[in-house]
């Protein structure tokens, strides 16, 4: 199945001119753009049923809560969760690992013990660790790369010696890379170790099923998948975050409040304290449906022809003058591409780009552990979502030239 | 929207591909710092010496993009030779044509920009960026190490 | 100068048609309806310049970097902020307590030492200081009430001998009562300790100024501020944000992150971990715009004659068989009215005024502590905001009657 | 929209306004078990006292709103001198009947439900709850609380 070849439309931000040039966005990777459906969501909230949710008997609060209630449902099946009450809301993904970090790291994590991480992760999935593991004086170790960008796993058993916790991307935000995640998984829980999976570029481009990927806790967020800022989620299997205490304490997330102390709610309210993001938990209920109106499937699918016509198009025209990172091979890979090109620098060529109104990143995404792996202080990423199409590679393409021939050294 | 040629001035890319005073003194005994950009990842290191309260001379090593490799390389051949009171005043004058928001600034710092009696020169070639204010601390970048350098010898 | 008379015009859910009634919203102190520009401007944000912040090279990543600081600025400016760097976002008002909690708290707070809260906080000044005292042993003090539902402030002095940090509302959202902020913060100050304000209820309604109120930390919500869900505020004085420790751990809110440990990054950035909640903070900005262009003593004058009137009316119609929680004196209150109607139950007096269109809230309002000290279960809790008007109240008063008939025992 | 007369039936009043077997047990040697509505601060305390596999003796008290007191009187009517049995039976179709989302029932329970012999009697006068879903925990919070109780006395 393919998408319809229409789909811009239904996004009024690509139908921006910038620079006199219709706009060409490429930093999905950093944020995806939002189709209609999610915007008119959020204003049909507010224009109709705007009100707290949980705790007003009246017509419209009940209405707000119903709504909210039933986008967490769709959210559990759309990731293959058991059911809504271990979906849990945050503000996005990095809240999500501070609040593994903090609560589960927090009950479980003391000296001698060990987190399992990657070289390639991002940095929501490294410092919540650091600053835990500065109070609690457990060690954080490494998975390295291969040349290619891969999970470096021939030591992995001995990695996983004394690890109660293995953290891992399921797709790189910087090389594009997708890793094992269920042959990591398998192993870490013969190790006895929990696994956390960051999804954050995952869930927006491939079908999800958290049971198939065998995590314990999987971190995401959303406004990288059609859905709009201020909202994430952590999922976790149910006896998990039941043994888990709560993060954040305020309203909503208590049973009962008294001078004394207080008895936390019953999941997924024990995580989710204050009002909610309510209007972003309705948009993300419409980034789901626009998702599943196109199909998962159709989407990976989209995305490995787009960027194998990318891989070889920058090929084709630059040859040796180019390197990405990360693996070669399109099905092994997301659409992230790190584009080193002559020695011209990311930050010039992506101002270059925006002259001609391509949207890249420069920089270095988040992830210095991996840019000093990798030897750069920063990359130049295009990345691809599922309203790009040949026209904008064939843009991408058509403007290294003119910046080589200005900065090459 | 201002054009490319606002921002890389021909003797910006000169600069650029024919970075002066490249490289790194001894240190001890020169002086080192390391300065770097938290959204791009650009990193540049200062290394100098001071001989009677002169810059006698000074290093520049590090990556980075063109912006910032070339105002280092500008900065480099403004400042050798100067004297640090000079070399204040000069950094005051160029962070101030760097600054977007004037008002922002810290009056007497416009001030003594103001009446400096110094010319910025090959500087001046930088003033475009003001036009794109993420390249900014890409420019000021070599500029505030310089300047953490001394305030740490002078502590 | 009054305020519009068409003000209701502006929010397109004060149209909506409920139960065949025109929809009488009375619920503002749970979260507040929102203005045409309000949502205008998250729309504007999502079809025209969204994109990643901060770290863009390219001009829409510029211009959504440039729309969310100029929000920071407008809302350091409207509560007299010395900098827009003291301006921390969050995602609610309970969020900025509990990283006042931890990141403050985890630094200064162990056995010995005592915070001092109040009798009429809500579980977002209570139950973050819990969380900590249960980990820490350190004691939390209340400051008790008079029969009037104002703080008892006979034996202040006692109270505060080895405190470190007062929290307190500058109003409350079950009484309405309005505390005497500055007076307790100074004495606070003369026995060594911190002052953290809870505005949430506060800097929608009233001229704010931290500097007269004497806070250092101040915490409140755009939600009940015509802002849009999903954004919360930390305002704190810039040398005692500096002195704080990183509180969530992730993108943005590094300088530098290596293998061994990671830099935290300059104010407000620091409390700003991963990506922040981009279209909310642009509404909160427009949010303030649009107070702004009311002016808040106009608002406070409307909100304080509109008060007033309900008094008188309720007063008038029913005497003795009802009581509204809470100081007398509409000058000393905000507009937020706890009623106690003969016997009737506040689910069921709610129930019965959801029936004609009328929102009020029904229940213990996130401050169990403070229902117990009513003796009571819950309060039903009407409350006004600026488009509220004379119609509202009306309303109100004449469907009390029919569910006394219903439900008096 | 759902009317109040589909809420509030003149039974329902009925037993709020007179409710049956209020009070307290002495306990021991009654069983006490507390229960509280988090949404709304709805209290029940149920104490009660077993013979021979059998409710002998039950009380209710608390505090809360018409729908949770009515309820409470209702159920203390229909489960006194029952057996446990039968009390768990009837609760099942009694929360059966106060479910929404049928589908997310327990399919065990709904098929004991479904072929259980007892009658709701005054009970089924609550069906009209379910149309106003924030209504149903106050509805079921008696019921909840009995249950624990059992629980707690079987554990
Ligand atoms: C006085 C007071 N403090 C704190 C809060 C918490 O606000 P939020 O739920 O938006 O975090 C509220 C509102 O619920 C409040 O009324
Ligand atoms: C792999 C990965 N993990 C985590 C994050 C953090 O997401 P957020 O900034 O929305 O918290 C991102 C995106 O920035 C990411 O790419």
């Amino acid at each position: 199945m393919n998408l319809p070849s229409d789909l811009k439309e239904q996004f009024p931000l690509l139908s921006q001119v910038i620079n006199d040039h219709q706009i060409v966005y490429l930093d999905s990777a950093a944020s995806s753009q939002k189709p209609d459906s999610v915007i008119e969501a959020m204003n049909d909230y507010y224009r109709t049923i705007n009100a707290n949710v949980h705790r007003g008997a009246y017509e419209i609060a009940a209405q707000a809560t119903e709504a909210m209630e039933t986008s967490r449902g769709q959210i559990a099946t759309f990731i293959g969760a058991n059911s809504a009450s271990e979906i849990v809301f945050t503000k996005n993904a990095t809240e999500s690992f501070n609040l593994v970090a903090r609560s589960w790291g927090g009950q479980n994590l003391s000296e001698g013990d060990t987190v399992l991480i990657t070289d390639m992760e991002h940095h929501a999935n490294i410092v919540p660790w650091q600053i835990l593991g500065a109070e609690r004086g457990f060690e954080i170790r490494w998975i390295p790369l291969t040349s290619d960008g891969l999970l470096d796993l021939t030591q992995l058993d001995q990695l996983l010696d004394g690890v109660k916790m293995v953290s891992v991307t399921a797709m790189s935000n910087v090389l594009g890379t997708l890793n094992p995640v269920r042959e990591i998984a398998d192993r870490a829980h013969e190790a006895g170790a929990l696994v956390t999976v960051d999804a954050s570029q995952y869930v927006p481009h491939l079908p999800t099923d958290v049971n198939d990927l065998g995590a314990d806790l999987m971190c995401f967020t959303g406004h990288k998948m059609c859905g709009p800022t201020g909202i994430g989620v952590l999922w976790g299997r149910e006896e998990i975050l039941d043994s888990m205490p709560p993060f954040l304490g305020g309203g909503e997330m208590i049973l009962d409040v008294r001078k004394d102390g207080f008895t936390p709610n019953e999941l997924p309210h024990k995580f989710e304290a204050g009002t909610p993001p309510i209007a972003e938990i309705i948009g993300l209920g419409a980034a789901v449906s626009f998702l599943e109106s196109l199909g998962m499937t159709a989407i990976r699918q989209h995305e490995i022809r787009l960027t194998e016509y990318a891989l070889n198009a920058l090929d084709d025209r630059y040859g040796d003058e180019l390197t990405i990172h990360g693996p070669k091979d399109a099905s092994q890979r997301g659409g992230v591409l790190s584009i080193q090109y002559r020695d011209v620098h990311p930050h010039d060529l992506s101002q270059v780009l925006d002259q001609r109104g391509i949207c890249i990143r420069a920089g270095h995404h988040c992830a210095k552990p991996l840019m000093r792996e990798l030897g750069v202080g920063a990359t130049a990423r295009a990345s691809l979502y599922l309203y790009n199409d040949e026209s904008d590679i064939d843009a991408l393409v058509d403007s290294l030239e003119p910046a080589g021939e200005m900065f090459a050294l | 929207m201002p054009g490319l040629e606002d921002l890389y001035k021909e003797i910006i890319l000169d600069h650029y591909k024919n970075p002066r005073n490249r490289g790194e003194l001894e240190s001890p005994p020169a002086h080192k710092t390391e300065g770097f950009n938290p959204l791009c990842g650009d990193e540049v290191t200062v290394t100098f010496e001071l001989r009677d309260d002169s810059l006698a001379e000074l290093r520049i090593a590090g990556q980075g993009c063109s912006i910032s490799q070339a105002s280092a390389s500008m900065m480099s051949a403004a400042v050798q030779g100067k004297s640090i009171s000079e070399v204040r005043d000069l950094s005051r004058e160029f962070k101030s044509m760097m600054s977007i928001h004037e008002e922002s600034i810290d009056p007497k710092e416009l001030d003594s920009a103001s009446t400096a009696t110094f010319q910025l020169g090959d500087l001046e070639a930088l003033k475009g960026v003001v036009k794109f204010p993420v390249r900014i601390k890409c420019a000021t970048l070599s500029w505030n190490t310089l300047l953490t350098g001394l305030d740490e010898l002078e502590a």
